[in-house]
């Protein structure tokens, strides 16, 4: 039997809590050969970050234990291989992009000393190291390259940060790279590059990528067979094709009739008083301006998605809303009063009508509390919303409507799946009962089925109760269902704001057209006549659904 | 808090008060350290009442009585002072001063330190730098200048002394806090709190005080020791505690004269204080574990394999 | 930068002002310097003269603005006691003092930090159980306790170190060595903390994820993350020892700072006092700003 | 046999200042090795005063005193020293201009001195001053060209010089080539400082030092280098007649009755102190050995105050003792042991310690108005040979530290003072029997030893005035 680069076998992964033990990976399976791709599909929470963590010895043990299994790369055991030939195998056989691009960066070290530090731990030179460092973070679009070797993780956007980890992980040219949801917070057009990226290094090196995705259109563009993990098992293993047009299992199935993109286009009805109309609203940060001037309204019970480059400025233009950060000049005028120009203490009561998700759950979430805790601390602070009998009640309901369970409810963050927690987060800005939520990337690291469960939450949650979103997403298909108006952000400004069918269907902008183009199709098929005429291509992306 | 009542646990797991206490059973080192301080408390309560007219008896003739006489009764164990008042009864009676000036201390000194540092790390830079400079004034004043000062104007007792000492231990604990919180008021977790309308007051408190707790219990276990050992330096200057009030520092101090000849009078208390610093910093270290919920696991998964 | 260092430079100066004038009106309330000169015997007359060639009759408002006036001029008047200038007596003692601090904080902090770091990366572990033990006896053990100790067992019974004094190098061990001893306890501890919460963080598991050994993991990647309450720590043991460390400095003969100013405050000394306060007062607030510095350097979401 | 030594000592002088050589630590250095005298007291033998810098001198009809001074002599400085050195240094004294600690003891006389020649100096005191030579053996000698303000750096005609003077350090002197009197065989004495007993005791066992004059009791147990000696120190209570029930004779013998001093010998008090019977000890003139030591008798204490208490004193008052911290060996133990021997008796006795400064506010005139009942616990040094010293100052009702006013103490105090010889000593003895026996005064308790350990390499008894002089020419080198 030809050996494989790395096989699975068998592997089961179990962790205690205070509630019991979790069984999160139950005896899974898989194999991966030299220069193939593997994605791993699967629902969120199902135990693909978890197996694939066990393949770079990274599970805290204890709490967590490996029950069983072992892990072959070229045929010798991970699991019982001595300590200091383990640690050898990391980064320079094995390297690895993490979900969370935030938390794991190192917050007090340059990027570019993090990236070179990859190389120089496994003996490359100090001065080739960060050159290598510089021409990777040219590779992955990182504006300014040499400017970014010397800025901390802090300083970039989330898209950013999350192809620091890319290039880091790229470094040593490894010969498996896992890459667990590595294109999640990044715009179609960085997606794509960051992909062809991949594959090329696939064709120089004969890299092998486990790519752990919940986008079909992913899934397609680069992977040659594909698992499907369903509540800690794997339920189906195949081709990209033939999970694609076959699928056999019912949650696969479930899975590939939720892709989104194919619901009917909202038409927003007449312009009326605007419940926020924002002005010329302009950031810097040191020399670098974030904000050139946004200018848009919105209206009650609307939604606006904002899309756009990564690092446009998208995060920044939502904290800045919040008064996160003080933004430089402009306004904000919400029902008529400047945001901008609120003391502390009426910015106080109105906190409780504009809320946010944000694009980091995981650093969203207090470590010291529990999901109940972190849930109910909004009627905490704002007592008149529910009294205290029902909050159990009430926060249960939430996590059901977000696709978690009342189970869930004393457990803490760092128990959960990155998609389990971006869904925690949901919860909470729900349980205000707020009238405008800014959702930043907050289903991007849903699966498909999750995330159409929760935008249709969202969406009932406009119709009944007027709730309106401002949408920051990259995923085309999902604005497509969801937002009533889209604004198409770059550099920093709005380069073009229409309603959704005015902007999917007749683009002006050629950064829009571009953005159009390089949206993925989940169909393995779609992908050879990729580039055809954008408004067109908006459509055949969309496959049929099966009712 | 209001957010840690038992309601937020759900049926199937055990109460917090439960919880904590298989978390104690679970780590053999904080269980011993707990009975030792429950029993060094029980002696301060119970000590002058139960052993005051013992530990005062003067018997010039049996002065320095060497330890580990077992022919005697148990108050003679660990030997005599230069009075020839047993060392043990003494160190029990001691208990109660030397507890009071200390948990009084390294009490006022930490949660006025504490909540200064918290309002100078999350206020204006305004408010910031006054409290700041503030603690430089303090960290500068020598903290024997200080003793003088009050105990010459106030007068010596047992409350001034914890005045004293307090004053002077309330920088650590400002600059400790006011730095962590520069840091961690700039978290997501923080911000997502500001969003939500959090109050400052239950931002620091609620979300930014439990991540800086930790780092402030163990300087408070250690500055129980600080503070004794302070105590007895004060004594000696004769601007501490002093006969025929006993606390441990001042048995200390006056063993100080003794101690190539007659070890055991400095011993004894120095060993008291050695053990209940150790005591509380096991505990403290203990409870760094018990809550946090990402170290818990240490503690549970010891206490399943013990249950 | 430059704004930072002036308005922290205006800042200081304003509270160093506030000492100096609390300490002079403060010290002035506890007795006087005449008795204590003069022998118990000594006349009424005497002791009223003594006062008058100090100027300590004057209303306490001239005493203190003829003060100010000569500190304008940087004199900071003469010791009662020694008859020299205060500043000298001060300044003397105080070399001492600061290379007696600069060295046990430099040994300490560098030990503190490998012990504490190591005893943290296998918490609960035989190494942590026994350093965590022998530094919280060394920060709760009485330290004329261990001078003693040491004199006894380094000069008396094995005879290879001087008792006590100046003059070589040698004598500079048995008091680095028992000043060491408390800090080293405390920091240990705060290191061993911070450094707990540190490791467990997701950037330490990148590090892994990047194959890099345990050694830069604990003392790059996490020590820097958990260096924030340590060097606050290392400052305030700093800062004591700036102080004077006074046991140290009686028992081993030491002419360092704290012992003047033990010695001033009990004979009311108060030019000595108020010098002495100033120099050291002067060298914390340096450090302070130092140690600022210091959380900007390590952390860069700190820097403003 | 000749060499340097090293010698250690408590505390270091913050002056080297000629005038101030009667504050013992400045004195231990100087006097007599630096700064000498006209006069000088035998404190070894019995020879009383001796000449020094003056060869002799006579009291005249008039009571004025006339000094012949040594010819040939030379300060260190190399000026030659002569009469009207001598007048400068007094007038030094009393200058305003400085806060020389020896006026105190020309205090309450007119002095007019003359200088009669280079050689010959006298003394006109009003009113007539018959100890006059005794005070002058505290007044050290400068040169005319000294300054009025206080020298760091002391000039003198004594057999040594100060060459080194480290702050914090060290001191050292070394001898004098050209010192009119016989060369002494120590060479050069560095001095060196350490507050802490045992290090001062362990420096000489080390060899690091070869003489230490004060080391502790329990530190003092190798009979080859450790030695006792009476150390002219004198510890009491001294009794606050001016508040009820102190005013109460009855009250303050029962205070004497009830305090077991043999006890204290041998454990809290060294075996070879002496219980006092005053407040100066045996050598002085006029110790009065028919006074009796107070015996212990509580039971008899308990009656007095019994007594005292049927005829309304307010015995139940409570007395608070003052004592000062660090102010003798074993202070705070002792003053525990009193107040507990006091309240054995059915007083009520409260302890308060309180440090130096405080002290002397409880201690000297003017008496805080609204206190209780008071016993301050001070030690008091003569080692003068004459009670001059003490009595006015402690038993006077002027005197600053007197806790009473009694005439008969008075005026024996201002005849004492004014008698010579036989007479004075006489005088002397009543003063010292009425103060004890009738007046009962304080609570005289004990003449305390000092310890000090010397190096064998040497050959030097300490003596009573080592506390306060060491003179280097008495030392030997084997
Ligand atoms: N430390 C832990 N303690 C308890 N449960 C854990 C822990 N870590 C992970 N889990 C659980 O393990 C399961 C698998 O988590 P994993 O992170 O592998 O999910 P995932 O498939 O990567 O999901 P997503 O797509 O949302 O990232 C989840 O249900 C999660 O709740
Ligand atoms: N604290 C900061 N200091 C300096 N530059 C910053 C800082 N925060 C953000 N930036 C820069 O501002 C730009 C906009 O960032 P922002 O987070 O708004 O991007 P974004 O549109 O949300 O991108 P993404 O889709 O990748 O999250 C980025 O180029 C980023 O590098
Ligand atoms: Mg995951
Ligand atoms: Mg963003």
């Amino acid at each position: 039997m030809a050996e494989h680069l790395l096989e699975v076998r068998n592997l089961s992964v179990e962790f205690h809590t205070a509630a019991g033990v979790v069984h999160a990976v139950k005896s899974i399976s898989y194999h991966l050969d030299k220069g193939e791709t593997l994605a791993i599909l699967g629902e969120s929470g199902s135990g693909k970050s978890v197996s694939s963590s066990a393949i770079m010895n990274l599970i805290d043990m204890p709490p967590g234990r490996i029950s069983g299994g072992e892990i072959l790369l070229d045929g010798r055991d991970l699991l019982t291989m001595p300590a200091e030939e383990r640690r050898e195998v990391n980064g320079r056989r094995v390297a690895m992009i993490f979900q969370d691009p935030l938390s794991h960066l190192n917050p007090v070290y340059s990027v570019g000393w993090q990236i070179a530090e990859a190389m120089t731990t496994h003996g490359l030179a100090g001065s080739k190291a960060r050159e290598e460092g510089l021409r990777l973070l040219r590779r992955v679009g990182i504006p300014e390259p040499e400017r970014a070797m010397r800025k901390y993780p802090h300083e970039f956007s989330g898209g950013q940060r999350q192809r620091v980890m890319i290039a880091m992980a790229l470094a040593l040219r490894p010969d498996l790279l896992i890459a667990d949801e590595p294109t999640t917070a990044l715009d179609v057009t960085v997606q794509a590059e960051v992909l062809k990226l991949l594959k090329e290094l696939q064709r120089e090196t004969g890299m092998a990528v486990l790519i752990i995705t919940h986008d079909l259109g992913v899934v397609a563009e680069i992977a040659d067979r594909v698992v499907v993990m369903e509540k800690g098992t794997l339920v189906e293993a195949g081709t990209v094709r033939e999970i694609y047009k076959n699928p056999q299992h019912p949650y696969t199935r479930k899975l590939i009739a939720a892709a989104p993109g194919k619901g009917v286009m909202h038409e927003p009805g007449a312009r009326a008083e605007p419940l926020l109309s924002v002005r010329d609203v302009r950031k810097t940060y040191g020399s670098f301006e974030a904000l050139k001037g946004i200018s848009f309204d919105l209206m009650p019970g609307e939604t606006m998605a904002v899309v756009g480059e990564s690092g446009s400025g998208k995060s920044t233009l939502a904290r800045a809303l919040l008064r996160l950060d003080e933004p430089d000049s402009g306004t904000a005028l919400w029902k008529g009063r400047d945001l901008f120009a609120l003391s502390p203490s009426e910015l106080y009561k109105l906190r409780r009508d504009l809320q946010m998700v944000f694009q980091d759950p995981t650093q969203s979430l207090n470590p010291r509390m529990t999901v109940f805790q972190l849930i109910s601390e909004a009627w905490v602070i704002h007592p008149d919303i529910l009294p205290k009998a029902r909050w159990r009640e009430r926060v249960a309901e939430l996590l059901a409507q977000v696709g978690l369970s009342a189970e869930h409810m004393s457990r803490y963050p760092h128990q959960f799946s990155g998609g389990q927690r971006q869904r925690i987060a949901i919860a909470r800005a729900l349980a205000l009962e707020p009238q405008l939520i800014i959702c930043d990337e907050a289903v991007s690291a849903l699966d498909v089925s999750v995330q159409a469960q929760v935008i249709e939450l969202l969406d009932k949650l406009r119709r009944e109760m007027g709730i309106a979103f401002i949408f920051i997403a990259h995923d085309l298909p999902v604005v497509r269902d969801f937002a009533d108006h889209v604004m198409v952000m770059q550099q920093g400004e709005i380069v073009e704001l229409g309603t959704i069918r005015e902007v999917f269907e007749t683009p002006r902008q050629a950064y829009t057209r571009a953005l159009l183009a390089a949206s993925l199709s989940p169909d393995p098929d779609a992908k050879a006549g990729c580039p055809e005429p954008p408004a067109a291509d908006a459509e055949i992306l969309i496959p049929k659904r099966s009712h | 808090m209001t957010l840690a009542t038992t309601d937020n646990v759900i049926a199937a797991e055990p109460s917090l008060l439960v919880r904590m206490m298989r978390m104690l059973l679970a780590d053999k080192f904080a269980l011993s350290a707990a009975i030792f301080l429950l029993v060094i408390l029980a002696i301060a309560i119970i000590g002058p009442s139960w052993l005051g007219d013992l530990a005062t008896k003067q018997n010039l003739r049996g002065r320095n009585l060497p330890p580990f006489d077992w022919t005697r009764t148990w108050v003679w164990w660990m030997g005599a002072d230069a009075l020839g008042r047993p060392l043990f009864a003494r160190i029990i009676v001691a208990a109660q001063n030397t507890l009071m000036v200390a948990a009084g201390a390294v009490i006022l000194s930490s949660v006025i330190g504490t909540v200064l540092g918290l309002i100078a790390g999350f206020s204006s830079p305004r408010t910031g730098q006054i409290i700041m400079r503030l603690a430089d004034v303090i960290m500068s004043f020598p903290s024997l200048l200080i003793a003088v000062i009050v105990l010459y104007v106030l007068g010596s007792s047992i409350l001034n002394l914890m005045l004293v000492l307090a004053i002077t231990r309330i920088p650590v604990y400002l600059r400790t806090t006011r730095a962590e919180v520069l840091e961690i008021r700039e978290r997501m977790f923080v911000q997502a709190a500001r969003v939500m309308g959090a109050s400052s007051k239950r931002i620091l408190f609620r979300h930014i005080l439990p991540v800086v707790l930790p780092t402030l219990t163990t300087l408070a276990t250690l500055d129980f020791a600080y503070v004794m050992l302070a105590e007895s330096a004060l004594s000696f200057l004769g601007i501490g505690i002093q006969p025929p009030e006993i606390t441990w520092g001042l048995m200390i101090s006056q063993g100080r004269q003794y101690l190539t000849n007659a070890w055991w009078l400095s011993f004894w208390p120095g060993l008291a204080i050695i053990l209940t610093t150790m005591s509380l910093n096991l505990l403290s270290n203990w409870m760094r574990i018990a809550l946090d919920p990402v170290q818990r696991w240490r503690l549970e998964m010891k206490g399943g394999k013990n249950g | 930068m430059l704004r930072f260092i002036r308005q922290r430079a205006l800042a200081s100066l304003i509270s160093l002002i506030g000492l100096i004038v609390m300490v002079f009106f403060l010290s002035r309330m506890t007795g006087d310097p005449a008795a204590l000169f003069l022998p118990v015997e000594a006349s009424a007359e005497m002791k009223d003269q003594f006062r008058e060639l100090h100027g300590l009759n004057d209303p306490i408002l001239v005493q203190f603005a003829r003060y100010v006036g000569d500190v304008a001029t940087g004199d900071l008047g003469q010791s009662l006691r020694k008859a020299r200038p205060a500043l000298d007596v001060v300044l003397e003692a105080f070399t001492w003092t600061l290379w007696l601090a600069i060295i046990t904080m430099t040994l300490v902090t560098g030990a503190a930090i490998v012990v504490g770091s190591l005893g943290a990366f296998r918490s609960g572990g035989f190494f942590d159980r026994f350093s965590s033990m022998i530094s919280l006896v060394g920060a709760s053990v009485p330290d004329f306790w261990l001078a003693i100790v040491a004199i006894v067992i380094f000069s008396i019974n094995f005879a290879i170190l001087p008792t006590s004094g100046t003059g070589s190098v040698l004598h500079w061990i048995l008091p680095i060595a028992v000043l060491f001893v408390r800090p080293f306890g405390i920091i240990v501890q705060v290191v061993r903390g911070a450094m707990v919460g540190a490791l467990s963080s997701a950037y330490v598991k990148t590090a892994r994820a990047k194959g890099v050994k345990s050694g830069p993991i604990i003392f790059i990647h996490a020590l820097r993350n958990a260096m924030l309450p340590v060097i606050t720590v290392v400052g305030d043991q700093a800062a004591s020892l700036l102080n004077g460390a006074v046991v140290v400095e009686t028992i081993f003969g030491f002419p360092g700072v704290g012992k003047l100013m033990i010695d001033s405050i009990l004979q009311r000394d108060f030019n000595v006092v108020l010098a002495a306060i100033l120099v050291t007062a002067i060298a914390i607030f340096l450090m302070n700003v130092l140690i600022d510095l210091a959380y900007a350097l390590l952390d860069p979401r700190i820097r403003h | 046999e000749s060499g340097p030594i090293k010698i250690v000592l408590p505390e270091e002088a913050d002056l080297l200042e000629p005038c101030m050589a009667t504050r013992s630590n400045i004195g231990r250095i100087i006097m007599q090795n630096v700064s000498e005298t006209l006069t000088e007291l035998d404190v070894r033998g019995g020879k009383g005063l001796m000449p020094r810098l003056a060869e002799s001198w006579e009291q005249k009809e008039d009571g004025s005193w006339r000094f012949n001074l040594r010819k040939g002599v030379k300060f260190s400085d190399g000026t030659d020293f002569n009469a009207k050195d001598v007048k400068y240094s007094f007038d030094r004294v009393m200058s305003d201009k400085n806060a020389c600690e020896s006026r105190r003891y020309f205090g309450g006389m007119n002095i007019k001195i003359d200088v009669v020649d280079d050689a010959t100096i006298d003394f006109t005191v009003d009113p007539v001053q018959p100890i006059l030579p005794l005070l002058l053996s505290l007044l050290t000698i400068v040169p005319e060209e000294t300054p009025m303000e206080f020298v760091r750096e002391p000039v003198g005609t004594g057999p040594y010089e100060l060459t080194d003077w480290t702050p914090g350090q060290q001191i050292v002197l070394t001898a004098r080539d050209d010192y009119w009197g016989e060369k002494p065989e120590v060479t050069e004495a560095t001095y060196l400082f350490r507050s802490d007993p045992a290090v001062r005791a362990a420096m000489v066992q080390t060899g690091e030092a070869d003489l230490s004059p004060s080391i502790s009791q329990t530190e003092a147990t190798n009979p080859a280098t450790d030695f006792s000696y009476l150390d002219s120190e004198t510890v009491y209570l001294r009794i606050d007649h001016n508040i009820e029930p102190l005013n109460d004779v009855r009250v303050r013998r029962a205070l004497n009755l009830a305090i077991d001093r043999e006890a204290f010998l041998g454990t809290l008090v060294p075996d070879s102190a002496v219980l006092a019977t005053a407040i100066v000890p045996p050598p002085t003139l006029g110790w009065n050995p028919d006074v009796k030591v107070f015996p212990y008798d509580p039971d008899q204490a308990k009656k007095l105050i019994e007594e005292a208490k049927a005829d309304g004193v307010k015995v139940d008052t409570p007395i608070t003792i003052i004592a000062r911290t660090a102010n003798f060996p074993n202070v705070t133990e002792i003053m525990e042991a009193i107040q507990a021997q006091l309240q054995e008796v059915g007083l009520q006795v409260e302890l308060k310690f309180v440090e130096v400064a405080e002290h002397e506010v409880y201690y000297s005139k003017p008496f805080k108005d609204g206190r209780g009942p008071q016993l301050v616990a001070a030690m008091h040094d003569n080692s003068k040979g004459d009670p001059s010293f003490s009595m006015f100052f402690k038993y006077d009702s002027e005197g600053t530290q007197s806790g009473f006013a009694d005439p008969k103490v008075d005026d024996l105090i201002a005849r004492a003072n004014a008698a010579v010889g036989d007479e004075r000593a006489k005088l002397w003895s009543e003063l010292i029997a009425y103060v004890h026996d009738e007046v009962v005064a304080d609570v005289l308790l004990f003449h305390m030893v000092g310890f000090s350990r010397v190096s064998e390499r040497l050959d030097f008894k300490p003596t009573m005035a080592t506390n306060s002089m060491l003179q280097l020419s008495e030392i030997k080198i084997k």
